[in-house]
């Protein structure tokens, strides 16, 4: 496969700024897509060439094979990066672009259907040898057979509802006396609520950790790991922090899991950039959750430990080439986290905010990376995803990024819409998290909104601010009384020459 | 040297604040601490520069209404809403009992918060200015006051209990003033 | 000595606002210092406490000790960083800090002073085994004696007059056959334009690279270098462009400049972090220049290499504590560029720019830190050096390093004053800087201002701007005719709406 | 639909540009080549950003002269100054003369460049729009014309020769215009 020369990148937001990137640092031409809503989007505006896709919705839009390939044809690209969410993780928009004479930038289409199946995964990682969570493979329904499979399984189980999903019929089971009334129970509920009584046993895992491991594959046949990421910060399954390495990981324990990733992408014949996710008990056991075939959001923390450019390796893999990287080459140095920037209202439920961002000042500086899809100006819309931005934030050690992420988000300025940033601060001041001591249920557990805290100066400054204002510009203003309406212009117009008098005469 | 004396409203609190030129800078005092201030613009109506005692501010002026004195002020990720009046104004609002000719007097919560305890009870009559509840935001305690004299009719909100910007916590009616005033 | 509660930043730009980074990672409280000129400058806006100096030149303010001191006195500060320039290097500033009670964060005066005098500092190194540049140590006027001591310096030798400086008064002398005319001529020469007409001798090194050691010293006699860093990049001895670690050094010459380095340092009892400069020949034998006792400009590329905050271990030294590091544990990985962004015109002879920054769009992502002095619409004045920012990338190889610093700069705005930074970009399409292979001449030999290329779409890009601007608001414009005077105004409050309006019908 | 036809001075270069209205889009016809233009405005009067032909650019004007139809547009790091004229205008001042009652015009560089050749010599009789000289900037050849009908005085720059913007090439001095005219 020759070398690429154009890319249309399938997406929006900070991962499209974020690849297309790449592919100018690479001298390969990039190509957006955008729906109605996104004409003055960030990756619009960073794109060589764009093109309009219509509509407003997703659905209208990102995800619309036709349009894409269309775009595809039309711009002349050669490949497609898909970005992570939307058509990442699609089979048939993988088959469609090499159908249409493209190259997919991603995995082959029927690894992805392997991976996108949990019952076939699971049965394709159980024969490969991989370690997957014990259960039954089928639904259970004789108590007796129940207790000979939980005993075999492992107490604590977990009785699920086949047809169930989101946390609705699920059961814990700590010990044998609790099972028959589980299995009754959950199967009643199930067939009220899913019309499908099925039930099956699964381990339950206390506190659990979400670890996951990069790996990365090329069309030859060799696959590496790159280490891991500590994934456990979630609220409501949603990451809201990762971290490389995972605090809780040692060298034996990245190994193993390492090459256990490695043979799961081995099993699928993947190429590319893919993470598989493990769940891990307190005591360490690690069991295979889910391949995502993909790059993944949290992917810049892997980047900035162990000196690599996933997307750049992506492409390679996706032009053929062999992969650069042996795995004696991976060394990891220093530490990384990643605190993802949502538009949302922590102090309301984390509702998802939109508006205009009419302020905008980034940390910048050592040790802070910021892949963002937004700009001073720039309107965030209800259609997508809202995450804006992640900061990146990295050191030699974890006690330093921590102290540095604070003193990144005591200069990050938002106006305009509201974030997540006032729940990062509060998560940076929890000693657990210091510590690096959660697990997935830890937000859920200790976040109040209430304990959401202001900066403590706010009320004084604004005060300050907003007397100061009126009594300069506002109805009562000496200078400004009898002309309220027709000053705000004025005063617009004037203020170049105003702020650079008032320079040189204060201070 | 223009001077002016206003009635602020900030975080439930009602704080009184007088602004006098000094040269180049303005002196504020508020609730009887005097502080120094030194303004500079970056961008008119948007971005100011605060050096209060020396210390360093830099606040996003979000929402403006020059009129009704109404500001909403961003400082790094945090906002808050503010509202400025003339002092006489707010004086003329007291004799009038506040808000004009309104019959009720509903008091909503000026941000998220928690009721720490109410300080008056259903029936129970009330002055303008005097305090219904307490309510914890932002790490301090406001005290929520009545905008009319009147009798208290509701208490809408238990102690303790965490609400959101805007709820209503309690109402007030109307008392007649007395006659001559 | 107690830990540090408030430091005082004696200095302004991209460097006070970099040590306050560090102050705040420590939580350690910032106070500004500033001029009147400086009121709005980006150091007093990041700062927890600001402190007027008065006056506008720097002679005036941040070059006066008397008022920087009652500063940090008035601020209740203990202690005071200098950044570099200005007071960082004047022994009688550190004197009066520590008269007054406060801590400076360098070096003691004493060495101070040693290495800011030229004769006593080569006296001092001679005397440490320090190798430095062969050469007489005093005046010369017996030709004999002359012939006698260049043999034994070596040929190529450089007569230089005792009185002068900045390139004036020296001859470079090839064989001795050229010496006595060499001699006579530039003692004439010397005598006309100083007065005095004394002459030495010294080694002429040819087509010198520049390369330099950070030394880190505690107060308890250990001290560490932390590599080298390449800054043969210089326009008229004014370095642009410093990377690390150097193309031209290996480990065995690092190792032994490293050597050599904390030799210096020790020598004259050096505490903090110093820089110790060496000039090296074509055949990698290298010379004691000077030493630099301060932090320098280019501090960051060593920071981004070895995973230090060298802010912070100038603050742990000034503290008294003791060095955090070994030398075994300082560990060089990966490469890092600095590219200095300076407020000046290459194609006029480089000549400072000042004025108003209209539009500032910073390169950020992967691998891009900049260390910035200025933000969208602040000024830049004449009073002070034209350095606006650092632009520090960093990467796996020193290839990707380039690649990546081509699309940072592919991806800077700045408007509304001249910078360097098309410059930069002819920097690096030369063959020569892609090959690491530049010596102090480079720049002053290859580079002319009509070799520097505009954006190629720039003149249709514009034109098509402009004729659609005009077509639509200009003299002409249909919708605005008759009406151009009071049109602007009202079109920028109508911006925000109609902006709106055209996202929603276009695409 | 509005349209409009213009002649724009840009880089010592003169081109001819006509634009139409297409929906929301516009059509700019440029020396024969027809470009389809997207154009959004991200701050009006500052930040445009436009596809042409699919190719996406981000554009501040940072300097507009509306009535004069003089800009100067930032690309990146780059500058440049663009003078749009309407056409009828432009033909006016070829009928005048150009520059209305100017008795002698001089030839500026506008940017700078190396000047590759002249292309008259002084005594030469030269018509207005004739080329005087070549100057090569930004890796472009720029034919630099007369705006006058008149007499090359002086050529003042050599072939090879680096100027900066502003410095004056060459000076021509006006002839009458044929009587009649």
């Amino acid at each position: 496969m020759a070398a690429l020369k154009k890319v249309l990148v399938a997406n929006r937001g900070e991962i499209a700024v974020r690849v297309m990137r790449t592919l100018r640092e690479r001298r390969i031409g990039s190509v957006a897509v955008f729906s109605e809503v996104d004409r003055l989007a960030a990756h619009v505006l960073f794109a060589d060439e764009a093109l309009p896709l219509g509509g407003k919705t997703s659905a209208e839009s990102y995800l619309r094979i036709d349009k894409i390939v269309d775009a595809a044809r039309r711009a002349g690209a050669d490949a497609v990066h898909p970005g992570y969410g939307f058509l990442s993780e699609n089979p048939s928009f993988a088959r469609a672009l090499t159908a249409a004479g493209l190259t997919f930038v991603g995995p082959p289409a029927d690894a992805m259907e392997i991976m996108g199946n949990k019952l076939k995964a699971r049965a394709k990682m159980l024969a490969a040898g991989v370690r997957v969570i014990p259960g039954t493979d089928g639904p259970v329904s004789d108590p007796a057979e129940a207790a000979r499979l939980a005993e075999e399984i492992g107490y604590p189980v977990i009785v699920k509802a086949a047809a169930g999903g989101g946390g609705k019929g699920m059961r814990i089971v700590r010990g044998p006396d609790q099972l028959a009334a589980a299995l009754r129970a959950t199967g009643e509920e199930a067939g009220k609520a899913f019309a499908d009584s099925a039930v099956y046993l699964e381990k339950y895992i206390d506190r659990p950790r979400h670890i996951e491991i990069q790996v990365m594959a090329d069309a030859r046949g060799n696959a590496i790991h790159l280490g891991e990421r500590e994934c456990s910060l979630q609220r409501r399954h949603q990451k809201v922090v990762e971290e490389c390495p995972s605090p809780f990981v040692d060298a034996a324990m990245r190994e193993a899991m390492g090459r256990m990733a490695v043979q799961a992408a081995k099993a699928v014949g993947y190429v590319g950039a893919g993470t598989v996710e493990f769940i891990v008990d307190p005591g360490r056991d690690f069991y295979f959750l889910e391949m995502n075939t993909r790059l993944q959001v949290e992917h810049p923390v892997t980047e900035m430990v162990t000196y690599t450019d996933l997307v750049e390796l992506q492409l390679a893999a996706a032009a053929g080439e062999p992969l650069p990287l042996r795995q004696e080459d991976v060394r990891a140095r220093g530490w990384a986290m990643e605190f993802r920037i949502y538009a949302e209202d922590p102090a309301r439920g984390f509702l998802p905010a939109a508006g205009r961002i009419l302020r905008l000042r980034e940390p910048v500086g050592p040790g802070i990376r910021h892949d963002s899809g937004i700009y001073q100006g720039c309107e965030v819309s209800v259609f997508y995803d809202p995450l804006l931005s992640k900061l990146v934030v990295y050191g030699a050690e974890r006690g330093d990024v921590l102290e540095r992420a604070r003193r990144a988000f005591d200069e990050f300025v938002v106006a305009g819409i509201k974030t997540n940033i006032p729940f990062h601060k509060w998560l940076l001041a929890q000693p657990a998290f210091a510590a690096g001591d959660c697990d997935t249920h830890y937000i859920d557990e200790h976040f109040r909104p209430e304990l959401l805290a202001q900066d403590p100066e706010l009320p004084f400054v604004a005060l300050v601010a907003a007397a100061l204002a009126y009594h300069q510009h506002g109805r009562g203003a000496p200078a400004a009384r009898g002309e309220a309406d027709g000053a705000t212009s004025r005063w617009r117009q004037a203020a170049r020459r105003e702020a650079v008098m008032r320079r040189s005469t204060h201070g | 040297m223009s001077e002016g004396r206003y009635v602020v409203d900030i975080g439930g609190a009602k704080r009184r604040v007088a602004v006098a030129a000094r040269g180049a800078r303005w002196e504020l005092v508020l609730d009887g601490e005097t502080h120094l201030v030194e303004q500079a613009v970056l961008e008119r109506d948007e971005v100011v520069h605060l050096l209060v005692d020396g210390r360093s501010y830099l606040v996003d002026l979000v929402e403006k209404d020059w009129k009704r004195g109404r500001f909403v002020i961003n400082f790094f990720a945090d906002q808050i809403e503010v509202r400025v009046r003339d002092e006489l104004e707010a004086v003329a609002e007291e004799i009038t009992g506040g808000r004009g000719g309104e019959e009720s007097f509903e008091l909503r919560a000026p941000m998220p918060g928690i009721v720490v305890r109410a300080l008056a009870a259903p029936g129970e009559t009330v002055a303008r200015g005097q305090g219904l509840l307490v309510l914890e935001a932002m790490k301090m305690q406001n005290e929520l006051a009545s905008e009319l004299d009147g009798v208290v009719q509701e208490i809408l909100v238990e102690d303790g209990q965490m609400v959101d910007g805007g709820t209503v916590l309690a109402r007030v009616a109307r008392s007649e003033p007395p006659a001559g005033t």
